[in-house]
């Protein structure tokens, strides 16, 4: 066996911990549920920096290059043919790895947090046991060796996303939140399983190591190119595979246009905003396509990582722009997710493979864990002045420094992280993703470049709004600080944030799994831009919104429907209602339901009917006189012999 | 056989007698007239049964054997249908085919 | 008694029992349970037995064969034997008529001669499950419908014998079709002088004339499509569902629309194997078209019992669609599928009776907010529509992956672009899955509801068998379909050759 | 000749010494004593029976007029047999209805002359004794179907009957000339090498064909069967749609097979068009009766068309099948006409509303009536199923594919009707329900008897193996 | 003579079943089996055409006329069908006796006519007394019991009236 032999308790705490915590709901209170949860996620917790520490620093690196070690838990779990196989393995590679860290910090951290948050709730063990089936379906999916058992724990991921989000199953918005995320999801998966389908078929494997080593890709290629006619729209069906495969990843992580469902999934308790819409599941797809890298790569000369590129750039843009207007904190917040994802996809989609040229994939991955901590210290943090205030509107807000400064303060560091300020986390993964676009297209940099300042704006227009701006009088429930356990992992999460952007994560992480070193380039003009944008992002926020002013409300004005568009997120919540509601259902279910009921089933009892009728008819054929009946058998000798005179 | 006269002729003769008395069956509304027009049906029968015995196969007597019991069954079947005849005329005091019409459909 | 016939005997045995000797709903129902706890017991015992002939090399296609003449006229055997697909259809029969029988813990009136139907139905099923011969086979298969006709029209609700009729009417009909298939099998058997016979193993080794196969193969197809809810065949099934009590609904679901999708394997494809291939694409057509159309009318359904069964036309849509894929994965996960949809479907059903019986109400528009009222039994249900979406961990999952891997391995982009389409089923099954658990189970509680009893240890228990099971193949895929693929290797072989 | 050929003709002599015994029992004995005449008729009888089943030789008495092999034998017994089942669910109506008018011996006298009738037709070796028979058989039976002569419709069911079967029977006569003109004889021995199939000769068969057609009530023949099946006594409803029918069904049989073979080509072409009618008609007239005893004429009208299936075999498996079948057509009917002649001598009631709620009160009458009806329908594992099967099975021997695609939608068809009275007794609840009753124990041992019969026979297959064993007619 | 005779036949039976005066129709039907018997003779079976008077003219029509004029009003006409009903029956039976007739005319066998024979009592006798072959004893016991049978089951019905009567009283 090799090192990681334990590896297999990671998922296998949490997946215990849910059965007994949901076994046993009923019986064990509120706080000892929270804490047995808690406790398995410390253990992963310390179990995941074992691992990292043992992998990067003890057995990983051989010759400059992370060997991948795969643990395998059951072979052939579902046999489909002698190639392909769902096994049920562990994978432990270098972003594996990294990801075991998100998600088990952020995992615990939200554990620790909701203690305080989730007091005194009525689903405070059913809360729990949630909690702890998203973590173990997010670690099983961050682990997995196979495509399909990614896309296994991909489900189940979506299915406690889909339980968190309804959590409080009684509110409507709550459970209609919940169904549309899970069948967005799930629309997007189908794709992904479409595309599985397709590698599958064409890669004759499913197992990721197979997948991406050069001789696949390179009998694919093979395959491509003397196979033209298996092509669609110019395209070759496995380029196709990928983007297929990508749509799920879209899906997973609100990628435009599948990014409907994020911003109602902060229906859930905000905890679980930070923990799955935030920092871990969300990311998901840009982890898939991590993954997946040297395929996307080198099939076709990367088209695919193309398709990535572009979708994560228009994203990126595109969640920036109804960001600037959202009134609903926590969907500001959600929106900037979605950005920031758009970020990570457009810096994988701009990478290449290998040393330097694969600084965008390494940047992807660096942004990545950093945005995992202060997005989801922004999110933890908005919970609390959500817990103090009881609301999500900043008109309800302002003025809450006074309140609540220790919120304040990591606040302050979330958001001049994400703003790119240094030396915060933020602005080190970001400049390389700059780095990378700029070097692969100078378009593409320009919108990120434009989104980097937007995002400055929008955080510090939150951050104002929230802790300055008006002097809101909050009555006799005056806000207060959020109490200790909360504290404890916000304040964890800001350290975080503030030493993570030093970590070199380019001699951990890369696409080719080799060691190569990146700086940054204090004098380079692309960083001062950067730093210069961000900081003017901040200005204009300081200058409209640290006082009350009447700025806002003129730019609004001015921008008329654009501002009205933006504000309702182009409308297209209203797009998809459209078509789901209007077509899909009353175009062609409403009518197939009617046509089983009236045609096929009619159809059915028309037969019978008939029979019925002319069996009513008929009777009276029988009419009782024997002259009639002696009439029949008279004519039945002229009809018989008639018909054998003419047979014959 | 008869000289001159060939088995056509007489069975043509039975076979419009057999005919009248289904005709007379089918047209009649009195039940005593229907048994009659059925006892014209059984004598051309009868008469058919002599007629072809005697012009084909005069050395066996099978068909005027035949033609005597059918002559002694139709008195038979006769007496019964009339006995069931009278018994329902005693019920309802006619004999006419529409009294025998209330089983149908 | 050889273990196999005792699974038909067992059951006879208990309804004599339950004829002479009991009274009342208790002595029946407790004689109805000890029988089938006795056949669960030997169900398991089976299975064990089998492991073990198959650990010690036995490689024969049919294992514990019984062959005894009964009209030896007609060369028309009672053969019976099982392989690993019957041996987990009798598990999966004597699960789900316990389940029943739980279920039905309090039903009335006639509350004995319910169980006596009950019985009588399993007894069809289980002989339908071992008969190796054609003339066995269609015996019983008429034996397992029957029943349903007074099941439903004595027990039934809502226009109950408006649909018990035509649910019997209906695979009558279908049966009908079935029988001209078997007699032209049977009588196109004697090719070079041998006689005709009804043996399955018999007839496989004679090759039947392409142009018989060709006439008799759809025959055969829509006599046990139809119960397996080919479309356009399947409207018997929403009506029959909807008004047929909880057990019925269950093992109707659960068990009897298997021996559809089991037959066309073990029967039409098998014996006919150039039929099948001729007939392939056509009724692809139908098998794909039920998979989505299925789902879409399901949609539209407020009926719990509606949905669920439009359900059922999709998700068996999926197993003759399977079958019609012709290759072993796909074969696996038809199989798979049908034991998995057999114990999901039942749970649903248990649930809409249990939910019904309390509330008196299936409509979903008209109660709201269960989840406070019964827990339990909302959660259930939960659990159950996320199976039945195809859920990891959940019996469907691994069911439908095979058949979706297994329909895209075929080399032909036909058939490749129907899997596609077929794989569309998945996300409109989450959208009537999600607004069904959305509208009943979750939301604000409906006022007049609250107060209703929580679920009875009885129910509890049927609960549990079912969720068991379909977790238990969710997570151990493997060690179920070791059984399944035996079996499909050795009737895959005509069809591959 | 001598005595040890006369016993070939045993069944015959033995009948007839019951009836001459009969008949002397009812002189003798004194008007206070008459009632023990159906004990008596019923212990003759069932010797009767009993030696009825004892082997017998093959052979041909009177100049080959008179022919006797194992088949006939046997179906004569089994006829015999059924006759008995018939009598002893008449005996509460007889006690009831008749013995006051001091009917009964002359009641057992005209059924047992009437079997006497169907033997003698069975064993026909010539044209006169089967026409003989064929009268002996239908005249003491029209005298039964008028015998509730204080009922009206009893009294227009023997009218109805007595003048059709008549004209059917001078019909058949008329053809039976015809074809003694063509063929030059009636002995069934010599037609069978003469025929040559003229035109005449195919209107007199065609006409011999009606007139049997007319016993079987075959459409469109049928339609007397039905108006006189819900006139007659149920008792004798039930003779006439099973033993009378059994017994033409066996003659049409024997002549298609055997004597008229040289018709074969033609023969088909009625069978197959007859058949479809025959099953269509009565299935659809079945449809939507009311009355029970109607709908089981009609329903026993259809069974025909399916007796007609195996004889398009023109093979050995199809007089296995007709025999076969037709054993299990008697148990069956004669279990549905007995529940409906129980209930309706007890109540009067004979509609199908009537058995609202049946199964509530009379449990057991109820399922024998769905047994009854399952078989009829051919429903496994009640023996109606296989009886059927073994019918389709003879015609796809002989590849009539479609004529069996026909049936069989047929017989889903006639379920839904044949499920109409299970539907009333189980299904439904009435206000008015038939009121509890026991019933006698003549009618229970034939109920049993029945039951057994549905439920032993199918799945038990020596039955089938032995008349397998002796249908070699050819 | 045959001819006449034929003539005779054909005449009365035709007026026999269309006559609206049930006596009458029961006249001219006498008339017809007289004619028939004249027949027999003419065909030289004496025996038959003896029988044919006796039982037929002589019995029957007693049985006839009897039964008549207990059950009919004589000089009433009798209700008759429309005509619009006739017409199926007469093309019925006009096509079915042209087709027979048709097939008679059409089949050639009937012409092979052989030499004329007297038939005796004696052969009609011992005919029915041999239980060889061509005779014909069992059919003659056969039909003594369905005599029987008849007579009995015309008895019972005929006695029914005047027990349903005593009950009534």
């Amino acid at each position: 066996m090799n090192a990681f032999s334990y590896i297999y308790l990671i998922p296998l705490i949490p997946l215990l911990a849910f059965l007994f915590l949901g076994f046993t709901a009923k019986k064990i209170k509120e706080p000892v549920s929270g804490y047995i949860g808690t406790a398995g996620l410390l253990s992963v917790f310390g179990l995941s920096l074992y691992t990292a520490y043992k992998y990067f620093f003890e057995v990983g690196l051989v010759n400059g290059k992370y060997e991948p070690y795969k643990v395998m838990i059951k072979e052939a779990w579902v046999h489909f043919t002698d190639k392909l196989a769902i096994d049920l393995g562990i994978l432990i590679d270098p972003i594996s790895v990294m990801m075991l860290i998100v998600v088990s910090t952020v995992s615990l951290m939200v554990h620790i947090y909701s203690l305080g948050y989730m007091h005194s709730d009525t689903g405070f063990s059913r809360f729990y046991a949630y909690l702890s089936l998203f973590t173990f379906s997010m670690l099983g999916l961050v682990l997995s060796s196979n495509l399909f058992m990614i896309y296994i724990f991909w489900e189940l991921v979506g299915v406690s996303s889909f339980l968190l989000i309804g959590f409080y199953f009684e509110k409507p918005s709550a459970v209609a939140a919940s169904k549309k995320a899970f069948i967005v999801t799930r629309f997007a998966d189908m794709f992904f399983l479409i595309g599985i389908l397709m590698v599958g078929y064409f890669g004759q494997s499913f197992d990721f190591e197979t997948l991406n080593s050069p001789s696949t890709y390179e009998t694919i290629q093979a395959w491509i190119v003397n196979h033209q006619i298996f092509s669609f729209m110019g395209l070759s069906l496995f380029t196709w595979a990928l983007i297929l495969v990508y749509i799920g990843g879209m899906g997973k992580s609100a990628m435009f246009p599948l990014h409907i469902w994020l911003p109602d999934a902060m229906e859930g308790p905000t905890p679980v905003s930070a923990l799955i819409h935030a920092a871990t599941m969300v990311v998901a797809g840009v982890y898939l396509v991590a993954r997946l890298f040297p395929l996307y790569y080198h099939i076709e000369g990367g088209t695919a990582l193309q398709v990535v590129a572009v979708v994560g750039a228009f994203s990126a843009l595109f969640a920036a722009i109804i960001a600037l207007t959202q009134e609903d904190i926590k969907r500001v917040l959600a929106f900037s997710t979605m950005s920031q994802i758009g970020y990570m996809m457009l810096a994988l989609g701009v990478s290449g493979f290998e040393g330097h040229e694969g600084l965008g994939y390494m940047a992807g991955m660096f942004h990545l864990f950093t945005h995992a901590m202060f997005k989801a210290l922004l999110f933890l943090t908005a919970g609390a002045i959500i817990h103090a205030v009881h609301s999500n509107f900043m008109k309800d807000m302002g003025g809450l420094h006074k309140y609540m400064p220790v919120s304040s303060i990591v606040f302050l560091i979330a958001a001049l992280a994400i703003s790119g300020i240094p030396p915060f986390a933020g602005f080190f993964s970001k400049d390389e993703i700059l780095t990378a676009a700029f070097e692969y297209n100078k378009f593409i940099w320009f919108i990120g470049f434009l989104v980097a300042g937007m995002t400055a704006f929008y955080m510090f227009r939150l951050y104002f709004r929230i802790f300055f701006n008006k002097q809101t009088d909050y009555g006799d429930h005056k806000p207060h600080e959020a109490p200790k356990t909360m504290l404890i992992a916000m304040v964890f999460l800001a350290v975080m944030t503030v030493v993570s952007g030093f970590i070199p994560f380019s001699t951990f992480v890369s696409a080719d799994h080799k060691i190569f070193h990146s700086h940054i380039h204090w004098g380079d003009p692309l960083v001062i831009a950067s730093i210069l944008m961000a900081a003017s992002g901040i200005g204009i926020a300081y200058l409209m919104y640290y006082k009350e002013t009447a700025y806002p409300q003129k730019v609004a004005t001015s921008m008329g429907n654009g501002y009205k568009w933006a504000k309702n997120k182009f409308y297209f919540d209203e797009l998809y209602i459209f078509i789901t509601h209007k077509i899909i259902f009353d175009k062609i279910s409403k009518p197939i339901a009617w046509f089983d009921r009236n045609v096929i089933d009619g159809f059915m009892n028309l037969l019978g009917v008939t029979v019925e009728k002319t069996a009513e008819k008929i009777r009276f054929i029988q009419t009782g006189r024997m002259q009639d009946y002696a009439m029949y058998f008279v004519s039945g000798v002229i009809a018989i012999v008639m018909l054998i005179v003419y047979f014959r | 056989m008869i000289e001159g006269v060939s088995l056509f002729e007489i069975m043509s003769l039975t076979t419009i007698l057999f005919f009248i008395g289904i005709y007379g069956f089918l047209t009649r509304t009195n039940l005593i007239a229907m048994l009659m027009s059925l006892e014209l049906m059984v004598n051309a029968e009868a008469i058919n049964f002599v007629a072809i015995n005697k012009y084909l196969s005069p050395a066996v007597l099978q068909g005027q054997v035949f033609s005597l019991f059918i002559i002694a069954l139709a008195a038979a079947e006769t007496a019964l249908a009339l006995a069931i005849i009278l018994h329902l005329y005693r019920l309802t005091t006619t004999i006419d085919v529409k009294e025998v019409e209330e089983l149908k459909y | 008694m050889d273990i196999l016939s005792l699974f038909v005997v067992v059951p006879v045995v208990i309804v004599l029992a339950m004829v002479l000797f009991t009274k009342n709903l208790k002595q029946a129902r407790m004689v109805a349970l000890a029988g089938m706890l006795m056949q669960l017991i030997m169900s398991v015992n089976l299975i064990v037995k089998y492991l073990n002939a198959r650990e010690a090399g036995d490689q024969s296609i049919m294992l514990f064969q019984k062959n005894i003449p009964w009209f030896a006229e007609f060369n028309a055997h009672y053969h019976i034997g099982v392989d690993g697909v019957s041996v987990l259809m009798i598990l999966l029969t004597t699960l789900i008529v316990i389940a029943g029988i739980f279920v039905s813990w309090k039903i009335q009136p006639l509350s004995k001669e319910f169980f006596i139907s009950l019985i009588v139905l399993a007894t069809g099923v289980y002989g339908f499950f071992i008969s190796l011969d054609l003339f066995t086979m269609f015996v019983f298969y008429e034996i397992a419908v029957i029943p349903m006709y007074l099941l439903i029209g004595i027990w039934g609700s809502g226009p109950r014998e408006y649909a018990a009729m035509k649910l019997t009417l209906m695979l009558m009909g279908a049966s009908a079709l079935l029988l001209v298939a078997l007699l032209g099998i049977y009588f196109t058997s004697s090719v070079g002088g041998q006689a005709p016979t009804f043996d399955i193993l018999e007839l496989a080794q004679r090759e039947m004339p392409y142009d018989w196969q060709k006439i008799f193969y759809p025959l055969a197809f829509i006599g046990f499509g139809t119960i397996g809810a080919l479309f356009p065949f399947h409207t018997w099934s929403p009506d029959g569902h909807a008004s047929a009590p909880t057990a019925v609904s269950m093992l109707h679901a659960g068990v009897l629309m298997k021996l559809g999708g089991y037959g066309i394997f073990r029967f039409a494809m098998f014996l006919m194997p150039e039929g099948a291939l001729f007939w392939q694409d056509f009724f692809l057509i139908l098998a794909v078209t039920g998979v989505t159309y299925g789902a879409l009318s399901a949609i539209q359904q407020t009926d719990l019992k509606y949905i669920n069964a439009y359900s059922s036309v999709s998700h068996l849509g999926l197993v003759l669609f399977a079958l019609l894929m012709i290759n072993k994965t796909a074969w696996n996960g038809a199989m798979l599928q049908s034991l998995s949809h057999g114990f999901i479907t039942a749970l649903f059903f248990a649930l809409i009776g249990m939910i019904y019986g309390r509330t008196h109400v299936r409509d979903i528009t008209k109660m709201q907010g269960m989840m406070r009222i019964v827990p339990l039994l909302s959660v259930a249900y939960v659990v159950a529509a996320l199976a039945n979406l195809g859920l990891p961990g959940f019996s469907g999952f691994v069911a439908e992956m095979n058949i979706f891997v297994g329909g895209f391995l075929n080399q032909d982009l036909y058939k490749q672009a129907l899997t596609v389409f077929a794989v569309t089923s998945i996300v409109v099954t989450a959208v009537y899955m999600l607004r069904l658990t959305g509208r009943m189970i979750f939301g604000p509680t409906t006022k007049v509801y609250t107060g209703l009893p929580k679920a009875f240890w009885y129910e509890k228990t049927a609960i549990a068998i079912l969720v068991l099971f379909i977790t238990l193949i969710g997570t151990l895929p493997f060690w179920w379909l070791q059984f399944i693929e035996d079996s499909v290797n050795n009737f895959i072989q005509p069809l591959i050759k | 000749m001598n005595l040890d050929s006369l016993m070939l003709m045993r069944d015959e002599w033995f009948l007839t010494a019951v009836i001459m015994l009969l008949l002397i029992a009812e002189v003798l004995l004194s008007a206070k004593n008459k009632k023990y005449i159906i004990q008596l008729a019923l212990i003759l009888f069932g010797a009767y029976t009993i030696s009825a089943f004892l082997p017998n030789d093959t052979g041909a008495l009177f100049g080959s007029s008179y022919k006797t092999y194992p088949l006939v034998h046997y179906f004569k017994a089994i006829l015999a047999f059924g006759v008995f089942i018939i009598l002893l669910q008449s005996v509460n109506w007889l006690k009831e209805k008749l013995l006051p008018y001091d009917f009964t011996a002359e009641f057992f006298i005209l059924i047992f002359s009437s079997l006497l009738g169907l033997n003698f037709m069975m064993s026909a070796g010539d044209f006169l004794m089967f026409y003989i028979g064929l009268e002996l058989s239908t005249m003491p039976i029209i005298a039964l179907t008028a015998f509730e002569f204080w009922n009206h419709r009893s009294v227009e069911a023997g009218v109805k009957y007595i003048l059709l079967a008549s004209i059917s029977s001078a019909i058949l006569l008329f053809g039976v000339s015809l074809v003694y003109a063509t063929a030059g004889s009636i002995n069934f021995d010599v037609i069978k090498n003469a025929l040559q199939l003229p035109l005449l000769e195919i209107i007199g068969l065609i006409m011999i064909f009606i007139g049997i057609g007319f016993k079987i009530s075959l459409v469109p023949f049928h339609f007397w069967a039905a108006d006189v099946y819900e006139g007659a006594p149920t008792v004798i409803s039930n003779y006439l749609s099973v033993i009378s029918k059994g017994g033409a069904v066996y003659v049409l049989m024997t002549l298609l097979f055997v004597t008229f073979t040289a018709f074969q080509k033609e023969w088909n072409w009625i069978m197959y068009g007859t058949a479809i009618l025959t099953m269509v008609v009565g299935n659809l007239f079945a449809l939507r009766q009311q009355n029970m005893k109607r709908f089981l004429a009609f329903s026993s009208i259809a069974q025909a068309g399916f007796i007609l299936l195996a004889m398009l075999s023109n093979n050995e498996l199809g007089v296995k099948a007709i025999i076969y079948f037709l054993l299990i057509y008697i148990f069956s009917n004669v279990a549905a006409f007995g529940v409906v002649h129980v209930i309706s001598l007890k109540t009067g009631k004979e509609n199908i509303d009537d058995y609202n709620g049946l199964y509530r009160t009379n449990p057991k009458l109820s399922l024998v009536l769905m047994i009854a009806l399952f078989s009829l329908a051919g429903i496994p594992p009640v023996a109606g199923f296989f009886a059927k099967f073994f019918l389709y099975a003879a015609a796809a021997s002989k590849g009539y594919y479609v004529l069996i695609f026909i049936a069989v939608l047929n017989v889903t068809v006639s379920l839904y009707y044949y499920l109409l009275p299970v539907r009333a007794a189980f299904l439904r609840v009435s206000d008015h329900p038939i009121p509890f009753f026991k019933s006698d124990n003549y009618s229970r041992l034939a109920f049993i008897i029945t039951m057994i019969g549905l439920l032993v026979l199918g799945l038990y297959s020596g039955v089938f193996e032995f008349i397998s064993g002796i249908s070699n007619i050819f | 003579m045959f001819y006449l005779l034929s003539a005779i036949i054909i005449g009365f039976a035709v007026l026999s079943v269309t006559s609206s005066k049930l006596y009458r129709a029961t006249m001219y039907l006498l008339f017809v089996l007289i004619a028939v018997s004249g027949l027999y003779f003419m065909l030289e079976y004496n025996f038959m055409g003896a029988v044919q008077l006796s039982v037929y003219a002589g019995g029957i029509m007693v049985l006839f006329i009897y039964a008549v004029m207990m059950t009919d009003k004589i000089g009433e006409p009798m209700r008759s069908i429309s005509n619009k009903r006739k017409i199926l029956p007469v093309v019925v039976t006009i096509g079915t006796a042209a087709l027979a007739i048709y097939a008679i005319y059409s089949y050639q066998g009937i012409a092979a006519t052989k030499e004329a024979t007297v038939t005796t009592v004696e052969q009609i006798g011992s005919k029915l007394l041999t239980y060889e072959a061509g005779g014909f004893v069992l059919p003659f016991e056969v039909i003594s019991i369905l005599l029987l049978a008849a007579m009995i089951g015309a008895i019972v019905i005929a006695k029914a009236k005047k027990l349903v009567n005593q009950e009534k009283n």
